[in-house]
């Protein structure tokens, strides 16, 4: 009875040693416990005795576990003072000389890598040219950077869309509020609605003249870079990112009511649904005509005019809506938790 | 060192990683923490993008029909940084989120602080 | 082409528009759509390994109108799709066995999410699985990084943040030095389609030039993939989030997704730098020695853990060492043996964390082992599924560990010296550290409470539930007995690898 | 190599060196929106537009809104509970 009630419950370095001094039955003395009450069958008094070894076992196990806190939270003491001085500088020397050492290495190589802006490179070998010469007169379109990732590559261009509509799904799982079943909000979200009502500016003029002339213009462009993706630089990406900038200016300046006028979950839900399925069954389609060889069947147009690249644009503007939603239920996300 | 020079935006770029991760490790603010991993993905990206870049070259944009290799830059490397800058965005945005969701319970941004209070959570 | 070289493809599409699908489906019905998908990529992939298996070499797909330099492509071959099918057939059998307790850690209106996440974390798998692209690799580790992240974080407490925010860490940077390692390959070759790189690094090699990059390049590549899939001395962000994320979660995060890491990582190996190479570079012996200590070490602390979660999430990290080991013996038999592990742990491991789930859940929610106690009493099956998935790890004969410890054993054999000398002895103390920790786990379940401890009573859990445990049971038992053919193609597949 | 690209290259390295050794998280933030948007001219002039407009719209807008908007909550939160200390 001296001994503790079970040896699971002490720390684990005693564990092992006890394990490596005494074998592995001395782990298990509770069965050796057991087994030795079992076999002395006296009722009654036995059982008795029994209930009031039990009732002090388990104050020893609660006192046992106290000192292991009270342990622990001296340890914690120690680390959160000296010991965390001690051990953050070793930390910190080792981090400092792995970093260097790593920098050290990478310099090393980087000293015998192609040279920079020579056209030599290996980099420069029969998929450039293609790209160059032919890429033209098989994507339709006059960007060739958009012509690569969209049609040479569309298949990582497609999983990188895969990746900011997870990325939305994963935020939304992290701080979106849900309403109770009937649709009435919980406490959580009220306090994070005045919460945003309260650290939010209202309605302030300057600001909301200046937004008027801003947006409409900030749209617009980003509207232009999608849709001449295939004509000049940009493309989906940063034009979808220009559009949610101007939709969270106006978020800022009007606040949610206004915005959620025409931009709720539901439109978040829907847009971001339609254009990742067009985009991942037009791919579908155009990868399966291609590996079985049969034609794709969609025009490609005259390189230069508006109307080109077959499915560039059509796929640009998904990837752009695609982006400006992701970007904006982010924004949304971030202040209070939804829409 | 004069290779070095030669091959001075990569060796910026390098440097660039080593500072980033030097931040990774040793900033305990979750913040500084999500910069400097953006910091090194960045650097990462002006190493790859340095790859595509020819002197005298244009960008890859076909002007007036000429289609000609020693026209242009290599395409290549844009279009994967065009790729790799989305995905860190979105990987910031999750680091952000979470770094939202530990503050509201725990009221730091300190990591090693956090994992002490979770940890005693427990007890 | 016929119709069913199409199927990988098909697999890959389903995975995705489900996951899409999924965001606009109420809670019943994207778990239907979730199970279906992994039903549908099963007999798909079946289909593909019965096809492939008729096949002399593998065929490539083309992801677009261009073929190989210039386009995407994913390329299929029997051990590729050998491993889609039991990836997909242990995510089946997981789902059936660990959706029914998704109402414990997800709210209502976030099923359908986390069915996105199920979903999409298959579709990077598969995609992982049959790719021929490194950026493309790159592209969908960041998406199962992504799904796996959330996959932890549904269940929102002070522990899987803190986990989460650690793997996260982690697991970015181990992107970065991919990324990184990718860059270089691509500015010293050109090329970014497996094939192509291959013949390139084969010149490169034989001209003697950019000698000094490429070895960096391998380490930095090899490094990435080794922190993501929790190789011994990079296992920290591991314990943690596998023992405090949702069961279900944690049986797709250590049982499928790392798996994927190091088969992206066999890949580049046989496909891209070659064999040869890796052993002249001596990368091999790294990766041996850190799956021997591994073996070792995470066995040791496992065994000091007093949470029965981390206890298996630590022998997670022990098991991932086995398939190091196998990996860095170089030679074909090892190899071999090494992904015959990947298989064996997945259906293992999977059931392990499920059934270990069900026996906490009727011990009142409690951890440690003291109120572990009759617990296989309380819940039969989930007892028996335990015992028997315990003595696979253990490796008892007639289990998938004992044929995975004698592959090893006999491809160590193959070596003299001190290579024979560790992989036995690694072997022989791994197993003895296995058996004290999971026969005293097995003891104890079946070990009457010596108090009275108040049990809450628990919904027994649904007979399909158990079906499907058992079934994981049976596909232990035959990987252990019927293991002949899955080397047979696990051999002939890594020939044509490369 | 012209001379400008060599400065804007240092400010890149003093722009990273500046973000963990600045006290203010704001600073920082702000200090990382200037790396960003040197990093859209360096690849302005190394001749890939399409990079240079993604980062300028991507990088130093949307992922400083997002940090931004983080900064704001983070003190929008550390209010709330200095108040709640108050009134107790």
């Amino acid at each position: 009875m001296s001994k503790r009630r079970s040896d699971w419950q002490t720390r684990p370095q005693a564990r092992i040693r006890k394990w490596f001094q005494q074998g592995f039955t001395a782990l298990d003395d509770e069965i050796i416990n057991q087994i030795s009450q079992q076999t002395i069958q006296q009722p009654e008094v036995s059982q008795m005795m029994e209930a009031q070894r039990e009732a002090m076992d388990t104050r020893r196990y609660e006192r046992s576990l106290a000192l292991e806190r009270l342990e622990r939270h001296e340890l914690q003491a120690w680390v959160r003072t000296r010991g965390r001085k001690a051990i953050g500088r070793v930390y910190v020397a080792l981090a400092l000389a792995m970093a260097v050492l790593m920098i050290f290495f990478l310099l090393e190589t980087v000293a015998h890598m192609p040279r920079f802006g020579d056209p030599n490179a290996p980099v420069t070998n029969e998929v450039t040219e293609r790209y160059i010469t032919r890429g033209v007169e098989e994507t339709g379109a006059v960007n060739i950077v958009a012509g690569m990732i969209l049609d040479y590559r569309a298949f990582d261009t497609l999983g990188e869309s895969t990746v900011l509509f997870i990325a939305a799904s994963a935020v939304l799982i992290l701080l979106r509020i849900d309403r109770r079943k009937d649709g009435t909000p919980v406490q959580e979200l009220i306090a994070a609605e005045s919460d945003d009502r309260h650290y939010e500016p209202r309605a302030d003029r300057i600001l909301q003249g200046s937004v008027m002339v801003l947006t409409p213009i900030i749209l617009l462009f980003g509207i232009y870079i999608i849709l001449n993706g295939h004509l000049s630089p940009g493309g989906g990406f940063s034009g979808g990112a220009i559009i949610s900038a101007g939709l969270i200016l106006y978020l800022d300046a009007f606040g949610f009511d206004k915005a959620g006028r025409f931009f709720t979950y539901k439109t978040f839900a829907w847009v971001s649904f339609f254009s990742l399925s067009f985009y991942a069954l037009a791919k579908a389609y155009s990868f399966y005509m291609g590996a079985n060889g049969l034609p794709s069947g969609i025009p490609l147009g005259t390189p230069g005019a508006i109307l080109s690249g077959g499915l560039i644009m059509p796929l640009n503007i998904a990837v752009g809506m695609v982006v400006s939603c992701t970007m904006y239920i982010f924004y949304a996300l971030f202040r209070k938790g939804g829409l | 060192m004069q290779l070095l020079y030669e091959n001075l935006e990569q060796t910026v770029a390098v440097i660039l990683f080593g500072i980033g991760f030097t931040i990774l490790l040793l900033q305990r603010n979750l913040i500084r923490k999500i910069i400097g991993l953006n910091i090194m993905d960045t650097a990462i990206y002006l190493f790859l993008a340095s790859m595509g870049y020819i002197s005298g070259r244009k960008a890859p944009i076909v002007v007036d029909g000429v289609t000609e290799v020693s026209a242009y830059i290599n395409p290549i490397p844009a279009g994967l940084v065009l790729t790799g800058i989305v995905v860190s965005v979105s990987f910031t945005g999750i680091l952000l989120a979470l770094t939202v969701r530990l503050y509201r319970r725990y009221n730091t941004l300190d990591i090693d602080v956090i994992a002490l209070l979770a940890k005693g959570e427990d007890a | 082409m016929s119709l069913v070289h199409n199927f990988p493809f098909f697999s890959i599409l389903l995975c995705m528009v489900a996951g899409i699908f999924s965001s606009m489906l109420k809670k019943e019905a994207a778990k239907w759509v979730t199970l279906s998908v992994s039903l549908g990529v099963l007999v798909l992939s079946a289909f593909t390994l019965h096809l492939t298996l008729g096949l002399d070499d593998n065929y490539p797909f083309m992801m677009g109108h261009v073929p190989a330099p210039w386009g995407n492509e994913i390329r299929i071959g029997r051990l590729e799709a050998l491993m889609a099918t039991g990836v997909s057939a242990v995510l089946f059998l997981s789902l059936i066995a660990g959706f029914y307790h998704a109402p414990a850690f997800v709210s209502e209106q976030k099923t359908n999410l986390y069915c996105i996440m199920v979903d999409l974390a298959l579709a990077a798998v598969l995609v992982l699985i049959y790719t021929n692209d490194l950026f493309t690799v790159y592209v969908f580790i960041e998406i199962m990084t992504i799904a796996s992240c959330a996959l932890v974080v549904v269940r929102q407490n002070g522990h899987t943040l803190v986990a989460i925010t650690r793997y996260m860490i982690m697991h970015l940077f181990g992107s970065g030095l991919l990324l990184l390692g990718i860059a270089m390959l691509y500015g010293i070759t050109g090329h970014l389609l497996m094939e192509p790189l291959g013949i390139a690094v084969r010149q490169l090699v034989l001209t003697g030039q950019y000698n000094g990059p490429l070895t960096v390049v391998i380490a930095l590549i090899t490094a990435g993939l080794a922190i993501k899939s929790a190789m011994f001395p990079f296992h920290g962000w591991a314990p943690d989030t596998y023992a405090f994320a949702p069961p279900l979660s944690s049986a797709i995060l250590s049982g499928i997704i790392s798996k994927a890491y190091i088969f992206v990582m066999i890949k580049f190996f046989y496909r891209v730098v070659g064999m040869e190479l890796i052993i002249s570079q001596q990368v091999h012996q790294f990766l041996f020695i850190c799956g021997v200590a591994g073996m070792i070490i995470a066995s040791v602390l496992a065994i000091s853990q007093r949470d029965i979660r981390r206890m298996i999430a630590y022998s997670s990290v022990a098991q991932i060492g086995y398939v190091y080991m196998g990996l860095g013996m170089g030679n074909t038999a090892g190899v071999e043996a090494a992904v015959f592990q990947m298989l064996v742990h997945a259906t293992v491991k999977s059931v392990l964390f499920l059934s270990t789930y069900e026996l906490i859940n009727v011990s009142g929610d409690r951890k440690r082992f003291r109120y572990l106690h009759g617990a296989g009493y309380r819940n039969v099956p989930a007892g028996i599924v335990f015992t028997f998935a315990a003595m696979s790890m253990v490796g008892i004969p007639f289990t998938g560990g004992f044929i995975v410890k004698l592959n090893l054993a006999i491809s160590g054999m193959a070596f003299g010296g001190w290579v024979r000398a560790l992989v036995l002895i690694a072997l022989a103390m791994s197993t003895l550290l296995n058996a004290v920790y999971f026969l005293h786990t097995v003891v104890s379940i079946y070990r009457r409470p010596t108090q009275e401890l108040v049990y809450p009573a628990v919904d027994p859990m649904p007979r399909y539930a158990a079906a499907a445990m058992l079934a994981s049971l049976l596909l232990i038992v035959y990987l252990g007995v019927g293991s002949e053919p899955i080397l047979q193609v696990i051999e002939t597949g890594l020939k044509t690898f490369s | 190599m012209s001379f400008v690209h060599i400065i804007l290259l240092g400010m890149l390295i003093v722009c990273a060196l500046a973000v963990s050794l600045t006290r203010h998280l704001l600073t920082s933030l702000i200090v990382y929106m200037a790396y960003s948007l040197i990093m859209a001219v360096i690849w302005m002039l190394m001749e890939s537009p399409d990079l240079a407009i993604t980062e300028a719209a991507v990088g130093a807008g949307i992922t400083s809104i997002l940090f931004f908007v983080t900064l704001k909550k983070i003190r929008a939160i550390r209010e709330e509970g200095s108040h709640e200390q108050a009134e107790k």
